[in-house]
């Protein structure tokens, strides 16, 4: 059951890749990077479920604390006003 | 980021949270994964995510440049003062079995001082790292 | 045994949350509909699947550290999903609606 | 756990490593393709949490901490200072970058032609395996008195590489302090003195 849980969690961080590479904002990558992140937190749970080791869940919640920094940190040094500057490249 | 009051709000509720962590991955390093590194990362992680989400001016004071310069230099002398320390007890450089009877029990307590030297030196060099990077703009 | 398969059935309510919310993130029109299979179905994906292993937990440790990465997740996930939709939204970026589906064409 | 099963984990693990290392490939093309750079820093965020990803597969723990702590948070916050004190478009370049092209490419072939004479990933038989490993291994806990291996190679048995490794970091912060804020000051004594620190 978990490699279920692992195997779609992967479908979903693949899909969030695709946006992440494609979006046209600034703010679908970032929408996208966030996605992933709590992707990410759930596979390193079910990875520690599955290999039988759940200490790996101090690295998930590390995951769950850190990634909070990276996606504000982005929103505070975007500068206002250039979306359309970004979708043109 | 004045106009963000809920993230405010949810930073200022996660950010004793994220130190808290920090302090247990520096202390439980020998236990579980972790360590002095990643503790002094997570640290200085809170602290910059304060000064993201409210001011960096606010929290340049909070922790002033010589503080921290300071705390980096106390930081590598520890670990050195450990090894230092350890041809006073009669043992080599960095041999912390000198410090108890037990080598076991002296490894352990040797252990333990230079993590906590790595995370200061660590926290503390990230922190004046990310000041430094933001004092420019 | 009656754990076993209320865990489950938590853990395939999860993954059904997590691929429509993968789905969603592609298929939507624009960023603010992204949002929510982004946010709402992340969330929900994630506090299924969280439950799913916490009935699987047999340590109270762990059981312990599950719950927290869910408070946690709980906490940063919709929070940061209202930073980026109050950012976007200050920064100019128009919902997407059915009349303006010719000129906004993400 | 049985014999089965062990093997089923292990072909599931083999599948998550091809499959985390293609995605991890096609985040680090994608960080080069995109011409803008606050782009490319979040990619390499995600980039970053791949990797951490990949590692906890692999077994490795501690650098799975590491690379959530360094890379998830204060590489990307660091990456995107850098950008606004710079610029936010790569800067194109006229010339066909053809003699680092195949430089590069030359010493991909020639690692990847070195990789086959290595022996199998996860041989327990491997010269890494043989030489002070297993001593670690069994006698670490008894010695320092550490369950985690790790923390008992790096402080004690490496102790002193460790020492060298912060010094580093130390020298790294006192680099930057030095280079930036002594910009700062040389700046402020030629132009008008302006309102300080208005980030």
């Amino acid at each position: 059951m978990f490699f279920a849980a692992a195997a779609a969690i992967i479908v979903a961080m693949l899909l969030a890749l695709v946006r992440a590479y494609a979006g046209p904002t600034v703010y679908d990558r970032i929408l996208a990077v966030n996605h992933i992140g709590t992707q990410t937190v759930l596979l390193i749970a079910a990875m520690g479920f599955i290999t039988g080791r759940p200490d790996f869940l101090d690295i998930s919640l590390l995951y769950a604390l850190i990634n909070f920094i990276a996606t504000i940190a982005v929103l505070r040094y975007v500068k206002r006003g250039r979306v359309k500057a970004d979708t043109e490249s | 980021m004045s106009d963000f009051l809920v993230l405010r709000v949810i930073a200022k509720l996660l950010i004793p949270f994220i130190l808290l962590f920090g302090f247990y991955v520096q202390m439980h390093g020998d236990y579980g994964p972790g360590g002095g590194f990643q503790a002094g990362v997570i640290i200085a992680a809170a602290f910059i995510l304060y000064a993201i989400v409210f001011d960096v001016n606010t929290a340049r004071r909070m922790a002033p440049m010589a503080v921290l310069v300071s705390l980096a230099c106390l930081g590598v002398l520890l670990y050195a003062g450990v090894g230092v320390a350890n041809l006073l007890y009669g043992g080599r450089f960095l041999e912390y079995g000198a410090f108890a009877h037990d080598p076991a029990h002296g490894n352990h307590i040797g252990i333990l001082i230079i993590e906590i030297g790595v995370g200061i030196a660590v926290a503390a060099v990230m922190m004046i790292i990310f000041f430094s990077f933001a004092r420019r703009r | 045994m009656i754990l076993d398969i209320l865990s489950w059935i938590a853990i395939a309510i999860g993954v059904f949350f997590v691929l429509v919310g993968g789905i969603g993130l592609i298929r939507m029109p624009d960023l603010f509909s992204r949002m929510h299979p982004a946010g709402i179905l992340d969330s929900t994906g994630a506090g299924f699947l969280l439950l799913g292993f916490l009935l699987q937990a047999d340590d109270w440790l762990v059981a312990v550290k599950l719950v927290l990465i869910f408070v946690f997740l709980l906490f940063t996930s919709p929070v940061a999903t209202h930073a980026l939709a109050h950012a976007a939204l200050l920064d100019g970026l128009k919902p997407w609606t059915k009349e303006r589906k010719k000129d906004s064409e993400s | 756990m049985d014999k089965r099963a062990q093997e089923g984990l292990r072909v599931i693990e083999l599948y998550l490593n091809i499959i985390l290392l293609v995605f991890v490939a096609a985040t680090g093309i994608a960080a080069v393709w995109l011409r803008n750079l606050l782009a490319s820093a979040m990619v390499l965020g995600i980039y970053s949490l791949l990797m951490a990803a990949l590692w906890v597969v692999l077994d490795a723990v501690d650098v799975a901490f590491t690379e959530a702590a360094v890379g998830a948070g204060v590489t990307t916050v660091l990456m995107l200072l850098a950008i606004a004190l710079t610029g936010r478009h790569e800067k194109r370049r006229r010339a066909r970058p053809w003699l680092p092209l195949a430089t590069s490419l030359g010493t991909a072939g020639l690692l990847i032609y070195a990789t086959l004479g290595m022996p199998i990933f996860g041989d327990a038989n491997a010269p890494a395996q043989l030489h002070v490993a297993p001593y670690y291994l069994l006698q670490g806990e008894a010695e320092t008195g550490v369950p985690n291996i790790v923390t008992s190679v790096l402080a004690a048995y490496r102790g002193f590489d460790t020492l060298g490794e912060v010094t580093v970091i130390f020298t790294a912060g006192m680099g930057v302090l030095v280079l930036l804020t002594g910009a700062t000051r040389r700046r402020r004594n030629t132009a008008a003195p302006t309102e300080e620190d208005s980030a």
